[in-house]
């Protein structure tokens, strides 16, 4: 840990240069007055310029390793998208500044509308929602205004299968509807009975990942899709896997009525240690009147903004403005620099990588979970042989894959698949990186034969040594107070 | 191949291992009819330079204007270091913290972010971010339904001086839950929720109020008088605040006998860009009592296998990844960075810095609307006390004054017509302290101007 | 205190430590009479919100118009994340590296940087940077003096066709040095340096032979019978050379049958923004035998005490810190940032990069020139061929034409008359890679206006 | 050492989005064209990030670290100095633009100009040098140019004392000079006798720095322009220790004819780990005709740059076109920033730095050069006793400081203070740095004192060990060819 910001602190000490000159607050009663300070540091502008770049330096991210995290598509983040956001055109323009003053940017939003419902095949796009999971929220909530919207207000449920990310059933579940999960069978595809044993008139949709989660393409879609809009169900695509797909098969095509895009994952905005995202959702044409206002639109040459007034039966707004605008922009400069070419491609390339990956760690010895299956972007390999024989488990694993200078894949998840590493590792990855993760995998399995122990103490040159999440859960620790030491 | 590293023999290379001829038939399992027929209708790709190009002109034409709208978006001071720090690579690009090992920067910057957050609403526990100010309000009122389990009736008093985008995304979110938002109308003189309106639901279940400070038309609310209400009617109280308000303004966690259980709101006042409207950041605090019930991602302080302290993501168990549909939300990505420049900003501002920008964009409002009531019909509409924000009514028709503004490069105000009826021929302005003397007389030459 | 950091309490501590009363009193060893007396005429401090609003409406109305001047700075796109990187602070705010194993991120990008930038020029070895193109042919004139023992003339043949400023900077620096100068004519129909015109210094004792490559008139000169004459006749040669049309153009340690000792010239077409004429960056590269005359900064590959490879500053004997009065050069500071940039442009780039970028200047120029051509009056002035810049005769007064030019929005070219009084009716135009065929369309549109 | 970008490269890669379209070259005789490519990496665009992010994060910098290099002046580089420098009306102009299309830049040269002329007490600034050691060529070839244009052609000699700066002597040879060097006293004053016996008719000039490189103010400053003056020489001032008199002291007052300023010392410009600087020159009346072009000037409220038509007498050019104007905006801007409290602050609060760190070091047991000196802005640290009584040397105890994160004061110069630190802490350093400074240094010598061949390893956390100078000179790897490795 570096000394935090606040024990940096000395009273009264200000960064004067980023100060307004100071005046009286007039009119104020006092009952409504602070009386003691917030406790914000007190430090020098270099302070807190060194402080923070220490502290970044303490991070794996995608411009100093591989990050091959299953489910998140950590791709390059091209520098120019964010440049071009920063721009002050767009970063200084108050969302409620009239729409002439924002043609360029509006221009922009129009064009990423048309162009996502060109990549995913669907009709209308609402560009709103400000990631995957609000997307999903806006999604199901459109189902929902559906069936309304018919008075078929008997459809009570959302089937998801037990694969799926864990913000699908959260997402129903704020929508109001109760989750009815289906399995996934061994070879990895849903099991095609179980669904249509699930379905009925209580059926509101289904949400699919497709590729699913557990990094397989769903064979059988064509016919869930039957299934289920033969049961007067509608289907939910989350579209965090897009990246597998771009340019070759589209949702529209598949029969889904309704996806969300995580951008940030498909379109390689920034991650950002945790966001902003933003996840746009497409709908097919009976769905086109439920969409998230607000919706850019094109009169003549110009563009505004659609509101409630233009959109009455829209599901309404997820958000006080428009969404994640900087996050849109840097999806809209990427995808003008990939074209429809460089668009195709990337699923050709996360897909020979991952293939790759597989293959070559089954070489290595380890075990894939679905080894009859292709891989699509991601793919799994399980650990539970090792768990068992050698006690190294994935957890163990993927922090010592932290000092061979890797980021670990995503573990432990899906939940059913034991001893997990879903592996994703993008298409913007060469092969040199992913031969030294093999290797590293390789050498980890070595380690772990020879003394297991050394896995469990990992990782070791890193800024922390492995750190104790159940205390962090008993012992709640969230605020710093002055003198709350750990030890 | 834009940004795809491969070269043609690490391609065979790659296939042979594999043990396929081509990429294509790694595409096999895909049935041939969903396959995309001919190409997609997508533009040619463009090289850096072009896009760069294309986008300098397309942003050279925008926001032009100098701006004083505020309603709910406020145009701060950014220091140059804020987002020079926070689009450093390694914050940047990195993802949600999930090896705590491997991203102990955004861990602790993200602990001192609670930190301060917590201080700034003097409550004792913050999350590390909602996408913003509107969804917070929003998983505030799920999680005060979820939080007073005594409460059986789900409904939610809502001022109508809440910012109607606010209140419209409550209504999206909560609906199909069964919640009900009872809106609370305000007193037209003052501009305030009346304590008195309140008195027809007392002895009723109420689950939660909500208590905005500033409020919607930049009034001061009886913050004090509103949280005892709640307290009194077994309510849990919700605020929503602007936290670079709270610098002067009593925080919610002294509102009142007791103090607000859950503090909530808009981070973006807080180093974030405009941006039209995004990304920004909500934020949300509560009591330790209801740390549980707090949606979103939580990070605490602990100590590694040497016995050193280090942080690491915690409560884990509340969200969706491990709870699924019994999460105390279904948000997963946030909006980490904003949060990043935010802590940034902060730690460069210290509480100094907020009072000080606080008051000067007080003055400024203040001395602007002083200047613009000074023009022949033009007057304050509310008694009630100002922060940084007025609402204005004009002689003339407001749209047009707004567009013939915008034409002298002013964009000068919130048309409050288009949410509040009763006030269809007013506007709410807003001057912070990056406005001049000389921005501010602009402003007053032009309306002068426009309503000649 | 902008940038202080110091408490009151700091200062008490810190003064009871020193044992003196005040911060004056540490100034006491300073004679009385030459204190400053009352305070400076400086303006008061500003913050940085009001500085950078300063600084953006001054910058907002400069360089507006669409540039098609070269004459030694070239418009060349610069990918983003070559100056999001340099500017990391890491980078931005070390110093030289002088303490090696604290400083291996900069020496391990100047060896990369060396390395690159011999290979570009065809020789051995590189220094890791000189002021700018200028400096850097002065500094390679002095070199060629001190590496050419048994040349006691200290003459230095220069071509009229090298930039006239870099003319003017070496005139400058060596004048003290008692080194003679001897500018050759250049043929008024190709543009070129003629060997014919060399016959006359045959036999004589000549020190050194400059040789630009493309010449100041974008010209391309027989460089191989150049150098082959400097051998020939015991000169030292030195190549002067535009580091992006290297990507296509002979590298200098490949010209005539053994290439030049010394090439030199400006890094900025390899990054750097054009900034008004700086910072830039001089490079300089030699034949390994030169390499303990070569001046500045040096890196090189060595091990640690563990026997792994790192680097280190090497050769500082050679240097001003170390050997004083007795050193190649007196520079110390270099362009280090600059070269940081160029590094990360070029390896970005490529060679095929810089290739593309060279062949579409090229080519733009060439569309340009013929559409100029195509006015009335307007006309090539040397038969030579031409790489990425043309010299052009007008037919009306050339200062005027720059103007209305200007006026309508087109930077349109380099004034020659300004430093050939023969070409005083020409302009030389350059187009690069970063202009569209709009660009060049609006360029002859608005030069048929203005000669119309 | 990281993995060479080089041997990053494959045959055939390239980073697409940066690539302008391909055209054929025609017209370009074969003779004169390149036949096999240059030596520049074949890689993609993250891997240019990746890789440069990584090597960046192995410097120390003032951003990560306290970096108390003695005469280099590390201190606080404000980002808004960068931002504004970046702009594209500043950035995207070319020299030779018209005048009218940089009014704004024009405007904030001439500002700069004045208040250069003001914080010095000279008559007339030009900003043109591009470094320290630019600006002191141009000072010396004025000081010449001075004599040539009275005829008086039969001085050849400049003085210099023993702690001068190598860049002092360099540059007098570089303008034709003889170097006379005279000696520093114990007390760090230089030897008033040892200059009167030096001072003749050859004698052309002095150069010196006050305060001096010993870090203490040279108090017989105005006898020594007397004797200079009075034998016919010039005095020079280098402008190094600027910040250790801003606002509190004149050079002109001092009585020097002609200084350089090292703005990327005084005026916080960032080193840029070597460069680039601005090393700005002012003069006297008398030398005002000589200074270096171009200059800018104000004619009513226009700008324009002075040619050599405007200055005949000018020692003429030292760059092709105008200098470091990136730097001289970076300068402009942190002087405004400051303004006049700000700047008269500067050589206060680093004086008290200084004189504490004294303090504090000699507590603790170390020789002050110059004990009974009033440090200045820096001061010297002598570990003659510690290289003698323990075997730790100047060298030993800077390697090691780099493992207690802290960057080594310049060590070894000036030349004639055996075993010395030239410690500067600069303005922005907070007390807390400077005791963890202080309390490192004093760790060293106690683990000095238990065995010394723990310093001599270090340093042990970095990511090289002390690295070998001398293989490095006799050994020379320069440039890396394919399969020159070291070992
Ligand atoms: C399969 C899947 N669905 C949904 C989500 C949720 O998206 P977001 O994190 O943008 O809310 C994710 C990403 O975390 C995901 O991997
Ligand atoms: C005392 C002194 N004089 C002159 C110089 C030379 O300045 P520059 O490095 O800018 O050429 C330096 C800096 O290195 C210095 O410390």
């Amino acid at each position: 840990m570096s000394t935090l910001i606040f024990e940096q602190s000395r009273p009264n000490r200000i960064a004067v240069a980023q100060m307004a000159s100071a005046v009286e607050v007039k009119g104020i009663p006092a009952a409504l007055r602070r009386t003691t300070r917030p406790l914000l540091p007190q430090v020098s502008e270099m302070q807190v310029v060194r402080h923070y770049t220490r502290l970044s330096q303490k991070n794996f991210s995608i411009d100093t390793q591989f990050y091959p995290l299953g489910s998140c598509t950590m791709k390059y983040n091209p520098r120019v998208c964010n440049s071009v956001a920063l721009q002050p055109g767009f970063a200084g323009r108050h969302p409620y500044a009239p729409d002439t003053s924002g043609q360029g940017l509006l221009a922009s939003m129009y064009d990423l509308q048309e162009l996502l419902k060109e990549v995913t095949g669907m009709k209308g796009v609402s560009l709103t929602p400000a990631a995957g999971a609000q997307g999903e929220f806006a999604g199901v909530a459109m189902i929902r205004a559906y069936h309304d919207s018919r008075n078929d207000t008997a459809r009570s449920e959302i089937i998801v299968p037990d694969a799926a990310h864990g913000t699908n059933p959260a997402t129903a579940i704020m929508c109001g509807y109760k989750v009815k999960e289906i399995p996934t069978k061994d070879c990895g595809d849903i099991d095609i009975d179980a669904l249509k044993a699930a379905v009925g008139p209580q059926t509101a949709g289904i949400m699919l990942t497709n590729p699913s989660t557990v990094g397989v393409f769903e064979r059988n879609i064509k016919e869930i899709a039957k299934i289920v809009h033969d049961a007067g169900g509608l289907l939910y695509y989350d579209g965090a896997n897009l990246n597998a797909i771009l340019g070759k098969v589209r949702p529209g095509d598949m029969g889904f009525d309704v996806i969300h895009m995580n951008l940030h994952k498909t379109f390689s905005t920034p991650h950002g240690g945790g966001g902003p995202g933003a996840g746009p959702v497409g709908v097919s044409g009976r769905l086109l009147p439920f969409l998230p206002i607000p919706m850019v639109t094109k009169e003549g040459d110009k563009f505004r903004w659609l509101t409630e007034k233009d959109r009455p039966e829209s599901i309404g707004r997820l958000s006080a403005f428009t969404g994640n605008i900087g996050v849109l922009i840097r999806a809209y400069v990427y995808a003008r620099l990939l074209g429809r070419e460089g668009m195709e491609r990337v699923a050709e390339y996360a897909t020979l990588n991952a293939n790759y990956m597989a293959a070559e760690l089954q070489k290595a010895g380890f075990e894939l979970a679905y080894p009859e299956r292709r891989a699509t972007h991601e793919f799994i390999v399980t650990l539970k042989k090792e768990a068992k024989e050698l006690n190294a488990t994935a957890m163990d694993f993927a922090k010592r894959l932290l000092d061979y200078g890797f980021h670990a894949p995503t573990t432990y998840f899906p939940l059913m698949v034991p001893e997990c590493l879903l592996i994703e590792p993008t298409e913007t990855e060469s092969k040199d990186v992913l031969d030294g993760f093999v290797a590293a995998m390789a050498k980890i399995k070595a380690e772990a034969q020879q003394d297991s122990s050394l896995l469990k103490g990992a990782p070791y040159t890193l800024p922390s040594r492995r750190l104790d999440d159940v205390r962090a859960a008993r012992e709640l620790d969230l605020t710093w107070k002055a003198g709350n030491v750990v030890s | 191949m834009p940004f795809i590293p491969h070269t043609e023999q690490d391609v065979t290379e790659m296939l042979d291992a594999i043990g396929v001829d081509s990429i294509e038939a790694l595409f096999d399992e895909i049935p041939a009819e969903l396959r995309v027929k001919g190409v997609l209708n997508i533009p040619d790709g463009m090289n850096e330079m072009a896009v760069a190009r294309l986008m300098r002109e397309r942003a050279a034409g925008d926001a032009t204007g100098l701006n004083f709208i505020g309603a709910g978006a406020y145009e701060h001071h950014i220091p140059q270091a804020v987002w020079d720090i926070a689009t450093r690579g390694e914050f940047y690009s990195a993802y949600t913290p999930y090896q705590a090992e491997a991203s102990q920067g955004t861990l602790q910057l993200l602990y001192e972010y609670q930190t301060m957050t917590a201080s700034l609403n003097g409550l004792d526990v913050s999350n590390a971010s909602l996408y913003d100010g509107a969804s917070a309000l929003s998983e505030a009122v799920l999680m005060a339904v979820r939080a007073h389990r005594k409460s059986k009736s789900k409904r939610v008093l809502m001022p109508s001086t809440v910012h109607p985008a606010y209140r419209a995304v409550v209504r999206a979110v909560v609906k199909n839950q069964g919640i009900e938002i009872v809106e609370l109308p305000y007193c037209a003189e003052a501009g305030t929720t009346l304590i008195s309106e309140l008195k027809q639901y007392e002895g009723q279940d109420i689950t939660a109020l909500v208590i905005p400070q500033p409020n919607f038309f930049g009034v001061l609310e009886d913050v004090d008088g509103l949280t005892d209400w709640a307290a009194a009617n077994n309510a849990i109280a919700i605020a929503v605040v602007n936290p670079m308000t709270l610098s002067l303004l009593k925080p919610p966690g002294q509102w009142g006998q007791n103090g607000v259980d859950i503090s909530c709101g808009e981070g973006q006042p807080l180093g974030i860009p405009l941006s039209s409207g995004g990304p920004y950041y909500g934020f949300i605090t509560c009591k330790q009592a209801h740390v549980r019930q707090l949606p979103g991602r939580i990070i605490g302080r602990t100590v590694d296998l040497d016995g050193k302290p280090g942080f690491a993501l915690t409560l884990q168990a509340r969200e969706q990844h491990i709870r699924r549909s019994k999460a105390t939300s279904n948000i997963c990505t946030n909006q980490g960075l904003m949060v990043t420049a935010s802590t940034i900003f902060m730690s460069l501002m210290g509480a100094e810095g907020l009072e000080r920008a606080a008051a000067q964009s007080i003055s400024n409002t203040q001395i602007l609307a002083d200047k613009l009531c000074a023009i022949n019909g033009v007057e304050r509409v509310f008694a009630g006390v100002n922060f940084h924000e007025v609402v204005l009514r004009l002689p003339k028709p407001v749209a047009g004054v707004l567009e013939a503004l915008a034409e002298r490069g002013i964009y000068g105000g919130y048309n409050m017509g288009t949410q509040y009826p009763t006030l269809s021929d007013c506007i709410s302005v807003c001057a912070t302290e990056t406005k001049t003397a000389a921005d501010l007389d602009a402003y007053s030459d032009a309306l002068k101007a426009v309503l000649a």
